[in-house]
């Protein structure tokens, strides 16, 4: 035992010798929410320090001198109380505005993000780029671009947290969360599940490799070819029968809807809700689809649970997409 | 002085316990505290609420076409069975006040327990054992096959969580009235003291309460005017 | 009264009756209605408890020695921190002060004989004690391994360990707190002495009012949440299943309902005591009372809207983030109140450093740290960085550890001599709540640049770079541990060899020094009549208060 | 020592005649109920398309305040169970309200201060166009 603290303590100095104090900063937000980070540290040391001087001022000034002192009596006049009320207030009001227009300018992806997909299962993160590589606990990503993620667990819920990049989100079953990020230094950076997600999560991590735009597309076309995620998903959607309910070039079967240039359209459902068709609302309709339930059509669809998996699920989403923007193009 | 405070934890024939200045001050505070298990009831039932009200804004006809599977008749029976319970009990707390005979107190109380027990035979019998035979029963037997199937599952589940639950409580209750009617028998409720009698009134009205909320919430608010239509 | 306390002074405590020696045996103290006793019990109870989950907390900190994990796999770190969080919060911290202190000190400090319903308060320990029990089982035949958090749908349909056990044992434990609560509020309203007007009441009364608000009003909700886990569990189908639709954030939501709220169930009774320590030891009435007292209720009623700063990450609306957000930041405020009037209490004061009040003014250095710390993780864009690191790991062990836990043994030491009748050895008391101080903070410091750093709570191996840090903690939890048992020690000792405390060794004006020490059965010879303010130093200089 | 100073019977007596319900009161708080359960049942057949539910609540409120006033003698008494009672439902709201926050407000496509469409799911931009299957 002790052995083993010794050794621990030893190779414990080298690391301190080389450890940082700072987590790389390595995408567009990054030196925002540490600002933030700083001001909040300020504010932190200002206030213990100055409680603790108080304290030991007081201390050392108003030390008991003898067993049987009783000091005189001290009123606590209302504006004295009034000021360290409002003061902390109007701290906390500043903070809040700050951090939550911070909050909700990082959580805004610029109109033209790459999009990535990623699947989150025990233990080991699986991430599909649209153009067809896929990566297990890599994600590869070109500088300076925008890239917006789409991601789902197989299982229980697990977080994507890259640290460099200052970004997080849970991933859940049955729900599609999304998170974006846009690179601005090359490198190499973590890749966390920061969910507790069962016996091996403190090894669900990975690294993200920001890339040149030509290395990025080297990587791209370097492993062998596959096919586009829409592609896939075609080929599964004549496979699994769709197409005998659903059409893709805007023509009415009767049965279901056409799935030309719907994604993205809002649909007024059966109960008076209306939802736009977005990743969850396919994601429902295919494993859940009579929570789907459209006025002009019986609630006929099968269940596809237990037949298709997330990863599929996806590729039929990126079908379903790259229909509705055919349509558009189309019109254009 | 020690001894004499040592004995003085046994309550004597009256009710009455030492740690209290007064009778009004013992009986306010058994009241105060009854009325702060029900906040906790209230509390604990309502997480179960607020679930089923998030979730049937999230699946709304499904869980309409759950609704429709139970029986309206039941429930409405089961309504006016608690109804009358209720009446009983608080007669059985009136009778205790006017200093009628325990005979009376007894009658009350006995009465109130077989509507309670007839609540709990009408759901056994004709609610859940029925429902166990068509499959309506999650987790345990399951082979329900109409529209909305994940959706119309979610709502038994809390059909019967809430359901069960509350006839939990309903047992519970039968347990304190098995309790008051011994006390009752043994005389120990007069005009000026029935303090158990009352604050387990405030029980059983509470039990009642949750199932005046159950039974729209689960049977009524389903649609019911579309059956047989679309 | 006079006369009655003047002449019980002159006599030993060994030959007067008093609530230790009034009867004898194991019967005696099973079958006991006494407060007080009970209150010794739950002090036993939750020691025990504290011990398994301090080994679970040595244990992980020994593994995180080496990035690959000194002494265990991954599996039996994930049942150790799991251990470690139950534990501590449900069966140590939740009934730490209130359940104890709260139990021994609350009819003595209002002048009452007994709690309002002594029977209940009883069965409440035994509900407690089968709670624990229920947990021990779970422990031993096989362990959890869910976190103490029991997010589905890992703890529903996924893990493979002792969920329904583990949910059952904490089921049970609530409702020990429930009937402590609401034993509590009937108390303080219905059984306070003569003259014992609101405003007169001491704070730590008022915080234990408004913690058992917390108890009445949140437990309920834990309690039907782990029901309905554990059906889920069982049936293989609830409301919180994604494949039939349910939600997994719903039992967040309903989980934190309760649990942000039960961080004030743990500091609450902690801020109570160090309002009673820092008037005792700085001979001064309590800087500005009334925003004491009511800051106190304040905190009870502003935690249960603020429970959603949990799940700023996990996929919540971003409209109910802003709105949980800016309602997080209202906690702050009364919290800062405190902080202030405490301090300014020390203004003028005659103050002495003996043991409690070391760990009072501890209290207050690491509770503002912990404090302030709580800012980072209500603003929005930073929790999004910090949220699920050792961050929040290291911010709420400095409220819950250096604050909840400082204060408990702040309030043991200063109501031991009226528990036991006995002093213990100053000097070894403030050597402990010096090396506990040194410790904690070796211990938990070095967690604030991992989280920064970016290093995931919960994690049985990590990565090199984060080794130097996590020795550094590891070396500071040795030291703590070391400072926990010094205590354990000396307060035994003292029980047999420690010197006749008095009635009153530290003279102070509350109520429940007015009685000898240890205090009859009854507590009070006659129920006394409260004629002065809390902490009325002047006037019991006076003599006034002696009278 | 007390026991002679508080004895039951010398002490201030519990006022008998401090909340003694008529029966007549009770049975009219009775049929009262029973009506309302008629009442609420008939309604539930009939189409009022979402005020079906408001109705069925409203009614449930009704009768939940008859027990709670006549049955459960609030009405009589002067008493902290008013405040316990409002601080109750207080707290259940606070639940409801801000558990639905979350879960209703989760798929807001735009939202009012015109921060952009695409702060919540990855979705495009919803056009104004009216249902395309209708």
């Amino acid at each position: 035992m002790t052995g083993l603290i010794s050794i621990a303590f030893k190779s414990a100095a080298i690391a301190f010798a080389t450890m940082p104090f700072q987590p790389p900063a390595a995408s567009s937000i990054a030196g925002s929410v540490d600002g933030l980070y700083y001001l909040l540290t300020g504010i932190t040391l200002f206030f213990t320090v100055l409680i603790f001087s108080i304290i030991f001022y007081f201390m050392v000034k108003y030390r008991r001198r003898s067993e049987d002192e009783i000091p005189e009596e001290t009123h606590s006049p209302l504006a004295l109380e009034l000021t360290w009320t409002i003061i902390p207030s109007l701290i906390c009001v500043v903070l809040f505005v700050w951090a939550a227009a911070l909050y909700v300018r990082n959580g805004r992806p610029p109109a033209s993000s790459t999009e990535m997909y990623v699947i989150g299962k025990q233990w080991m993160w699986h991430i599909q780029h649209p153009e067809g590589p896929r990566e297990i606990n890599e994600l590869h990503v070109p500088i300076g671009e925008p890239v917006q993620l789409t991601m789902t667990s197989q299982d229980v819920i697990h977080d994507f947290y890259i640290p460099a990049f200052r970004v997080k989100k849970d991933v859940l079953p049955g729900r599609y969360t999304s998170l974006w990020f846009q690179p601005t230094e090359v490198g190499t950076y973590h890749l966390f599940c920061a969910q507790y997600c069962g016996t091996n999560h403190g090894e669900m991590i990975g690294w993200v490799y920001v890339m040149d735009p030509a290395d990025y597309a080297n990587w791209l076309s370097g492993g062998e070819k596959t096919e586009s995620m829409s592609q896939q998903g075609e080929r599964l959607f004549t496979q699994l029968g769709c197409n005998s309910c659903h059409s893709t070039d805007g023509s009415s079967t009767g049965r279901g809807p056409t799935l030309a240039g719907l994604y993205g359209q809002p649909q007024k459902l059966e109960n008076g809700q209306t939802r736009v068709v977005d990743e969850t609302l396919i994601h429902d309709a295919i494993v859940n689809p009579s929570s789907i339930h459209l006025p002009n059509f019986q609630p006929i669809m099968p269940t596809y649970q237990g037949q298709v998996d997330e990863e599929q699920i996806l590729n039929l989403i990126a079908y379903v997409k790259s229909l509705g923007s055919q349509e558009r193009t189309n019109a254009q | 002085m020690a001894d004499a405070a040592v004995e003085t934890h046994a309550p004597n024939p009256s009710g009455f316990a030492h740690q209290y200045e007064t009778l009004e001050q013992q009986h306010d505070a058994g009241r105060l505290g009854m009325w702060l298990f029900l906040a906790t009831e209230i509390l604990f039932f309502g997480g179960m609420f607020t679930s089923y009200i998030i979730y049937r804004e999230l699946h709304l006809p499904a869980f309409e076409t759950g609704s429709r599977l139970l029986e309206v008749r039941f429930g409405a029976t089961n309504t006016a069975v608690l109804i009358c319970s209720s009446l009983t009990m608080a007669l059985s707390i009136r009778s205790a006040q006017v200093g009628k005979s325990k005979g009376t107190i007894i009658f009350w109380l006995i009465l109130t327990m077989i509507l309670g027990a007839a609540f709990i035979g009408i759901k056994l019998r004709f609610e859940w054992y029925h429902d166990w035979l068509e499959g309506i029963v999650p987790g345990l037997s399951w082979t329900y096959s109409g529209p909305y199937q994940s959706g119309v599952q979610m709502f038994m589940c809390f059909y019967f969580f809430m359901t069960g639950l509350h006839a939990l409580h309903m047992v519970v209750g039968l347990g304190i009235l098995t309790v008051l009617v011994v006390m009752a028998a043994r005389g120990r409720f007069t005009p000026h003291y029935f303090t158990p009698l009352e604050i387990s009134g405030l029980y059983w009205h509470f039990v009642d309460i949750v199932w005046i909320f159950l039974f729209p919430l689960l049977y009524l608010i389903g649609g019911r005017y579309t059956l047989g239509g679309h | 009264m006079s006369t009655a306390t003047a002449n019980l002074q002159e006599i030993p405590a060994e030959s007067r009756v008093n609530y230790l020696n009034a009867s004898y045996g194991i019967r005696s103290w099973l079958l006991t209605l006494d407060h007080k006793r009970i209150g010794l019990l739950y002090l036993g109870t939750i020691t025990l408890m504290f011990v398994i989950g301090g080994v679970a907390a040595v244990l992980m900190r020994l593994n995180l020695m080496e990035p690959q994990g000194a002494l265990m796999e991954p599996e039996t770190y994930n049942k150790m921190f799991s251990t470690h969080g139950i534990v501590m919060v449900f069966f140590f911290l939740v009934p730490s002060i209130p359940a104890t202190l709260g139990n021994f000190c609350i009819p003595l400090m209002i002048g009452a004989r007994d709690v309002a319903f002594p029977k209940l308060n009883l069965m409440s320990w035994y509900i407690f004690v089968t709670g624990c029990l229920l947990m021990t089982y779970a422990l031993i035949s096989g362990g959890v391994d869910t976190g103490w958090t029991f997010y589905p749908p890992y703890s529903s349909i996924y893990a493979h360990t002792n969920v329904v056990a583990a949910a059952l044992a904490i089921f049970i434990a609530g409702f020990s707190s429930i009937l402590t609560g609401l034993n509590f509020v009937v108390t303080i309203h219905k059984m306070r002495a003569p003259g014992m007007t609101w405003f007169r009441l001491p704070l730590f009364i008022w915080a234990m009012y408004a913690t058992s608000i917390i108890f009445i009003l949140g437990t309920p909700v834990i309690a039907v949440t782990l029901l309905l886990l554990g059906l889920e569990r069982i049936l293989h189908v609830g409301i919180f299943d994604p494949s039939i639709g349910g939600d997994p954030l719903l039992f967040q939501h309903l989980f934190w309902f309760y649990s942000h709220p039960a961080v004030y169930i743990m500091i609450l009774p902690g801020m109570g005591v160090i309002s009673e320590l820092i008037p005792a030891f700085s001979r001064k009435k309590i800087f500005g009372y009334s925003f004491v007292a009511f800051s106190s209720l304040a905190i009870a009623i502003i935690s249960f809207i603020v429970w959603g700063h949990h799940m700023f990450v996990t996929g919540q609306s971003i409209y109910a983030g802003l709105v949980f957000s800016s309602l997080s930041f209202l906690v702050a405020i009364p919290s800062a109140v405190k902080v202030f009037n405490w301090t300014a209490t020390l203004y003028k004061g005659s103050i002495s450093y003996q043991a409690p009040m070391l760990y009072a003014l501890g209290f207050i250095g690491l509770f503002t740290m912990g404090g302030l710390t709580g800012l980072f993780l209500a603003s929005l864009a930073t929790d999004v960085h910090l949220n699920g690191t050792y961050f929040i790991v290291a911010h709420f062990h400095y409220i819950m550890v250096g604050g909840a836990v400082m204060a408990y043994l702040g309030g043991i030491h200063y109501w031991w001599p009226k528990m036991t009748g006995r002093l213990y050895p100053d000097l070894w008391a403030r050597f402990a709540a010096l090396v506990i101080f040194v410790g904690f903070n070796l211990t938990f410091f070095p967690q604030f640049v991992l989280g920064y750093l970016g290093m995931p709570r919960r994690y049985a191996v990590y990565p090199q770079e984060f080794q130097a840090l996590n020795v550094m903690s590891s070396a500071g939890a040795s030291v703590l541990a070391v400072g926990y048992v010094i205590p354990l020690v000396y307060l035994i000792w003292s029980l047999k060899y420690g010197p006749e405390a008095g009635p009153n060794p530290w003279k102070a004006t509350g109520l429940e020094w007015k009685t000898p020490s240890p205090p009859p059965t009854e507590n009070f010879e006659e129920v006394p009549i409260v004629t002065y303010d809390a902490y009325e130093y002047p006037t019991v200089r006076a003599g006034v208060a002696r009278g | 020592m007390h026991d002679a100073a508080h004895n039951p019977e010398e002490s201030k007596l519990v006022d008998p005649t401090e909340h003694i319900v008529p029966v007549s009161t009770y049975v009219m708080v009775f049929i009262g109920l029973m009506i309302g359960t008629g009442l609420t049942t008939w309604v539930a057949y009939i189409d009022l398309g979402k005020w079906n539910t408001v109705v069925a609540l409203i009614i449930a409120v009704c009768k939940m305040l008859l027990v709670v006033l006549f049955f459960m003698h609030v009405k009589y008494i002067r008493s902290l169970s008013r405040i316990v009672i409002i601080a109750a439902f207080f707290w259940l709201g606070i639940m409801v309200a801000l558990s639905l926050s979350d879960e209703l407000t989760r798929k807001w496509e735009m939202n009012p201060a015109g921060w952009g469409p695409r702060l919540g799911l990855n979705s495009q931009v919803v056009s104004s166009k009216p249902d395309t299957l209708a």
